[in-house]
């Protein structure tokens, strides 16, 4: 199993609350790895320094052996990292073909610049592209409507369909299955899994553990910015300090 | 209902676009063009009512020829280029002038210059004095004092009568300020005196006490502040306060009585150049209009508005000098020959106006004669009235 | 030295005293009242009116003082009726709505003053006798320790009101989170009026304590405006010891620069801008301006 | 009567393509930047200095040159203040501006300070002669540059950089977690919209023949802002539409001979009032922003 993305000590504190404390991610190549944690536990703070879009006060971000440590947020989605939003992030007033389309333009923004002279076959391989993800996630038929007028599943579907269309190679899902519903879910879960078979590595940030122990080979806890549990779902299931950590103090009366 | 909307509007637009071009009944128009709003639409408003009270005679007398009326069309250009440009536009094609006061800035002046020169429309500045606008076409006059003749005869004045040689400037960073400024100090330093500072403001400003200190640590036996009545009370009130005991010289912009309002008897003693008083010279015309001015207006005019007067009478003169040589049917339909209008302006000599006895030269400025005034409780009493011939600084007497 | 200091210290309590109506205005209502400068001109010359009318039969005094009052009022008045015709019915439109009628109303508001006052600009008489005292060479003249004085008492009195008084913090809630504060029973629109009032009162003190010095004329506001309202910027739009910082900041630097650094004078408007720009730059919300986090 | 109509509709022109300008950077790509005055005045000087000089180009070159420097200060300008948000940006983009005058004012050499520069000869296009004396030429050469501009704008929208500059309003921090170099986007939006204006300056300079750096004042950039928000963010049709408008409130007491009746306050109201009631009537702007672009 090799690792495709790492940690060294990442931090990340908000004036005297440590949000990330010294932590050692590791994130291995093919597979879909959960992360969970009460809440506070510091996992979107921890995807945020990842992504690029906060910076750690400490530590090192490892993505194929390459330290991509305070890399802008377009250069480490340029290197195959995509992600999408805890409270989604759509471009409301562009319609849902238009929405996936921008995540096609970062083949080289010269060539955008270029598009303006005239439409040239680059635009007709970006509608090809974008088609294809939106059929792949049946939202092809709503491609023309605007992206707030979708309801709220098929929104985070969009949202993931944006994410696919910039091709990454480690996809990081912030509460992808918030607010679904049953079915939505179990869609939601195979999906997943055939991405995952066809070599893409998932992280994914979860509270419904129906979903996080069926989908997920690999889980890791945090809480309170820290690691406190790593292995596969059966051996977190049964690891005291995670039990402890969500169901709180075992009072030894009822064991 | 936006569509509605849009369309409507134009509908209404052209519907007023076409009454309005309906004819009036015969009257010649003499156009003036000025800031009637914004920050100084003061000018603008003292000076387009000298220029009716010009009409107003005119019109008791009868008009031009003793049966056309005379109208004043006052437009507003907020002394901004653009609107001076569509205000000119709407005098020469809709209200179709005879001749134009104005325009007040030499801004205005100079973009508005070229459009009267191709609609033959003579065009009397009578406060522009940027050095290049009467080169800009043969029907382009002006009769204020140009900042180089009066700078040229104060800076004589200061240095032979007042027999300063040590001089500091304060000017503003505007044409006429920066004009009088730079022609002042060739002149001054030209006759052996020295100017041991210059400092600049920006019109509008507040705050002149930095510029002050610099200019006091030189010490200089007087300080030139050419520029308008607001900045000038500043300069005065500010270097009280800093203790600055000096003589204060000024240009024409002095001559507006708010003065007295604006820096109280701070004015006093202060000496500065302008269109001259002639009334000694057996002018009493400007006491005369000056009162006439102030019982109809409740203000007192300044130099500005007596050249707004004197070239609006100038205009008038020549309507009537051509009305007389016009064919019948010319004058029933009070249709002038533009290029003699500007003839008879071109060739004026000596003409006694209330902003003194004025000629037009080649070039078509104005050569007059300067005044020499002293602020004294709230009059201005005149020391003299002198001119530069052939480089020599001659006083008029009577 | 000391002299810039002083006069730079003068200029600026002015320009915080202004920019605190911006601050205040913006912090309730997140937009810019452009007008705000016209309004305290409104004021100012009607406590002109008042000063010159009661000024023939009671000691000046007394009669400056209620002139500021009269005009801390007329302003106050005016600002409420401003509030509820032009800007209430924007409150939920697009942002840059209630701009566009901000300077509808600066027009109407500037050019209503020249046709009823009068394009002339006009002398407000000093109350008391301005001789200038001396402190060693320090040249310290009456008036520039009232506008000292004035300011500094207006901005200590209203920071205590915001800090400690009901109102004060009802107004603080309203200005974080109007939604969450109408939850909590704060009638906010009574709370923006009284915004409204209390920034357009300071407005008149200040604009007042200006025309002593320069002098009433319609587009008064339109400078000071502008002024005061980078000052507001430079300390941090909305918050309210932030305009005064800002305030003092400007008006020092603007004396100080031209006169000690020896910029030319004709470059004393930049040296404003100039600060502005590095210091948005530095701080992207102004030096005390809450550094909002985006919510990512 | 009818030259008239064909100025105002000179001015329309020029006034227009500031409008379009405006629109591309803040109403498609979000940038609340109030500096097209200042982009005006580089256009327009660099112009007067070009055509004043004694080798005075053709009109081709100067063109391109005009474009060049507005680019270039656009990028200047654009690049220190693009962090800045919303009303930060504002007033840091204003302050820009008025630096740009102030330098303009002072740097005598160049720019003739105060006194500008004047004698700005006319233009050849091939055989015709473009002169301030022939308005309707004129008019079809200021409405040549808005129709190629309009022309490439529209494309600009619906081309991938246009998809992208709505992406960075919408959401500037999702679109540059999907790969898109925000900054430069906004920057050559900037440029972009800086050249335009440039265009217009030049405009300006030919037809006025004399330029002087008071006209590129502050409230002719609020001005532009106001025509695009009247008209409605976004859409650049509307933005005609509003510039339209505001030309033509201001300009009408002159159209109908009444501005000789009633004194010239009156029309600074009327003015005032009209943009007031529109926007309580119509916040969004007379054609609001455009419904979403069918996509072929």
């Amino acid at each position: 199993m090799t690792t495709l993305l790492s940690t060294q000590g990442l931090s990340r504190s908000f004036g005297g609350i440590v949000a990330v404390n010294d932590l050692n991610l590791q994130i291995n190549k093919g597979i879909i790895t959960g992360l969970i944690g009460p809440n506070g536990a510091g996992k979107t703070t921890s995807f945020n320094c990842i992504t690029g879009l906060d910076s750690p006060t400490g530590g090192r971000v490892f993505f194929n052996d390459r330290d991509i440590t305070g890399f802008s947020p377009p250069r480490i989605n340029r290197l195959g990292i995509a992600r999408t939003f805890q409270n989604l992030r759509l471009f409301r007033d562009m319609t849902v073909f238009e929405n996936v389309m921008v995540a096609r333009h970062h083949t080289s923004s010269f060539s955008t610049l270029l598009s303006l002279l005239r439409i040239n076959d680059e635009e007709k391989k970006i509608q090809i592209a974008a088609g294809h993800w939106l059929e792949r996630l049946g939202l092809w038929t709503h491609r023309d409507e605007r992206a707030q007028d979708l309801p709220y599943g098929l929104q985070k579907r969009l949202e993931l369909a944006r994410a696919m269309a910039t091709e990454p190679t480690l996809l990081f899902l912030d509460e992808p299955a918030a607010g679904l519903n049953r079915t939505e879910t179990e869609q939601l879960m195979t999906t997943l899994r055939d991405f995952r078979d066809e070599g893409l590595s998932i992280v994914i940030i979860e509270h419904d553990m129906h979903l996080i122990m069926n989908v997920c080979e690999q889980i890791t806890v945090l809480n309170f910015g820290q690691m406190i549990g790593q292995g596969t779902p059966k051996q977190v299931r049964t690891n005291p300090l995670v039990i402890e950590a969500y169901l709180g103090k075992d009072d030894h009366a009822t064991r | 209902m936006i569509r509605k909307l849009t369309y409507s509007f134009f509908c209404i637009f052209l519907v007023l676009l076409l009454v309005s071009c309906k004819k009036q009944e015969v009257t010649l128009n003499i156009g003036f063009s000025g800031p009637m709003t914004g920050d100084s639409a003061n000018y603008g408003k003292l000076m387009s009512q000298a220029v009716q009270i010009a009409i107003d005679e005119r019109n008791e007398l009868g008009g031009i020829g003793g049966q056309i009326k005379l109208r004043m069309i006052a437009e507003d250009d907020e002394g901004k280029v653009d609107k001076a440009n569509l205000a000119i536009e709407k005098l020469i094609n809709v209200d179709h002038i005879v001749g134009l006061v104005g325009a007040v800035f030499s801004s205005c002046s100079l973009a508005i210059a070229p459009k009267c020169e191709q609609a033959q429309v003579v065009m009397i500045s009578p406060s522009s004095t940027h050095k290049l606008l009467t080169s800009l076409g043969k029907y382009i006059f002006r009769n204020v004092l140009s900042d180089e003749s009066q700078a040229k005869v104060f800076a004589k004045y200061v240095k032979e009568k007042l027999g300063y040689s040590k001089i500091a400037i304060l000017n503003l960073k505007n044409d006429y300020s920066q004009g009088l400024a730079d022609d002042f100090k060739t002149q001054f330093e030209s006759d052996g005196g020295k100017i041991i500072a210059m400092e600049s403001g920006l019109q509008g400003d507040k705050d002149f006490k930095t510029q002050l200190t610099k200019l006091w640590a030189k010490q200089p036996e007087a300080i030139f502040i050419p520029g308008y009545v607001n900045e000038m009370a500043q300069i005065l009130q500010q270097a009280k306060d800093m203790g600055i005991k000096t003589h204060w010289l000024a240009a024409d912009g002095f001559s507006n009585p708010e003065i007295f309002d604006l820096a109280g008897d701070l004015a006093n003693g202060v000496i500065f150049s302008n269109s001259p008083d002639e009334s000694s010279l057996g002018n009493a015309k400007k006491k005369e209009f000056e009162a006439k001015y102030l019982k109809r207006f409740k203000q007192k005019p300044d130099s500005f508005s007596l050249n707004s007067y004197d070239a609006a009478n100038i205009l008038m003169d020549a309507m009537q000098f051509v009305y007389n040589e016009a064919s019948p049917d010319d004058q029933r339909s009070a249709n002038l020959n533009p290029a003699k209008i500007r003839n008879y302006v071109a060739d004026l000599e000596d003409y006694q106006g209330v902003s003194g006895k004025i000629t037009f030269l080649s070039n078509r400025d104005v050569l007059k004669n300067v005044g020499i005034f002293q602020a004294d409780h709230k009059e201005f009493v005149q020391q003299g009235i002198y001119l530069i011939k052939d480089g020599q600084l001659l006083e008029v007497v009577e | 030295m000391l002299q810039h200091l002083l006069n730079g210290f003068t200029v600026g309590s002015i320009y915080a005293l202004v920019a605190l109506g911006y601050t205040l205005v913006y912090g309730v209502l997140k937009f810019i009242n452009f007008a705000h400068g016209d309004v305290l001109m409104i004021g100012t010359y009607i406590a002109l009116i008042v000063f010159n009318f009661l000024r023939t039969f009671i000691e000046p005094s007394i009669a400056f003082i209620i002139a500021i009052l009269a005009g801390m009022a007329s302003s106050a008045l005016l600002a409420v009726l401003i509030e509820r015709v032009a800007y209430r019915p924007l409150r939920h439109a697009p942002r840059l709505a209630p701009l566009l009628s901000a300077i509808g109303l600066s027009v109407i508001l500037s050019n209503t003053a020249a046709l009823i006052f009068g394009t002339k600009s006009q002398r407000f008489e000093m109350p008391f006798n301005n001789t200038p005292i001396h402190w060693g060479n320090l040249v310290v003249t009456p008036y520039q320790g009232l506008i000292l004085l004035t300011s500094l008492t207006m901005m200590v009195l209203l920071h205590f009101f915001i800090k400690m008084t009901r109102t004060g913090k009802a107004m603080r809630a309203v200005s974080e989170k109007p939604m969450v504060a109408q939850l909590m029973g704060i009638d906010t629109d009574r709370i923006i009026r009284f915004t409204f009032i209390l920034g357009s009162a300071l407005g008149a003190v200040a604009g007042i304590l200006v025309s002593l010095d320069y002098k009433v004329y319609p587009t008064l506001g339109s400078l000071i405006g502008l002024k005061a309202f980078i000052a507001a910027v430079i300390g941090g739009i909305g918050n309210i010891s932030g305009a005064m910082l800002g305030g003092i900041l400007l008006g020092v630097l603007e004396t100080y620069g031209v006169a000690v650094l020896g910029i030319p004078v004709g470059y004393k408007d930049s040296v404003a801008f100039v600060l502005l720009i590095i210091i948005l730059l530095w701080r992207p919300s102004g030096i005390l301006g809450s550094n909002k986090r985006e919510k990512i | 009567m009818i030259s008239l109509v064909l100025l105002i509709g000179i001015y329309f022109g020029i006034y227009a393509l500031l409008a379009l300008g405006q629109n591309l950077i803040t109403g498609m790509t979000g940038l609340l930047s109030l500096c097209q005055a200042a982009f005006m005045a580089i256009g327009a000087y660099t112009t007067a200095i070009i055509l004043t000089s004694h080798h005075p180009l053709p009109l081709a070159e100067l063109i391109v040159i005009v474009v060049f420097m507005g680019s270039l200060f656009g990028a200047m300008i654009g690049l220190p203040t693009l962090r800045l948000k919303g009303d930060y940006l504002a007033i840091a983009s204003l302050g820009f501006g008025e630096i740009v005058k102030n330098v303009l004012l002072n740097a005598d050499k160049f720019t003739g300070g105060p006194m500008g520069i004047t004698h700005i000869p006319s233009v050849q296009l091939g055989r015709i002669l473009i002169s301030p004396y022939d308005k309707s030429v004129y008019l079809i050469f200021v409405w040549g540059f808005v129709g190629v501009i309009l022309w490439g704008l529209f494309r600009l929208q619906r081309s991938r950089f246009g998809r992208a500059l709505e992406a960075i309003r919408e959401d500037e921090v999702a679109a540059s977690s999907l790969g898109l170099n925000t900054t430069l986007y906004k920057v050559v939006a900037f440029m972009i919209g800086a050249a335009i204006s440039a265009l217009a300056g030049m405009l300006w300079a030919i037809y006025n023949g004399s330029v002087i750096p008071q006209s590129f004042d502050f409230m002719l950039s609020i001005m532009v802002l106001c025509m695009v928000v009247l008209g409605g963010l976004g859409n650049y049709f509307a933005a005609l539409v509003g510039t339209m408008v505001i030309v033509i409130i201001s300009e009408l007491p002159r159209l109908l001979g009444f501005s000789v009746l009633i004194p010239a306050q009156l029309d600074q109201i009327l003015f005032g009032l009209i943009l007031v009631i529109l926007m309580i009537y119509r916040p969004e702007g007379l054609l609001g922003r455009p419904v979403s672009k069918r996509n072929s």
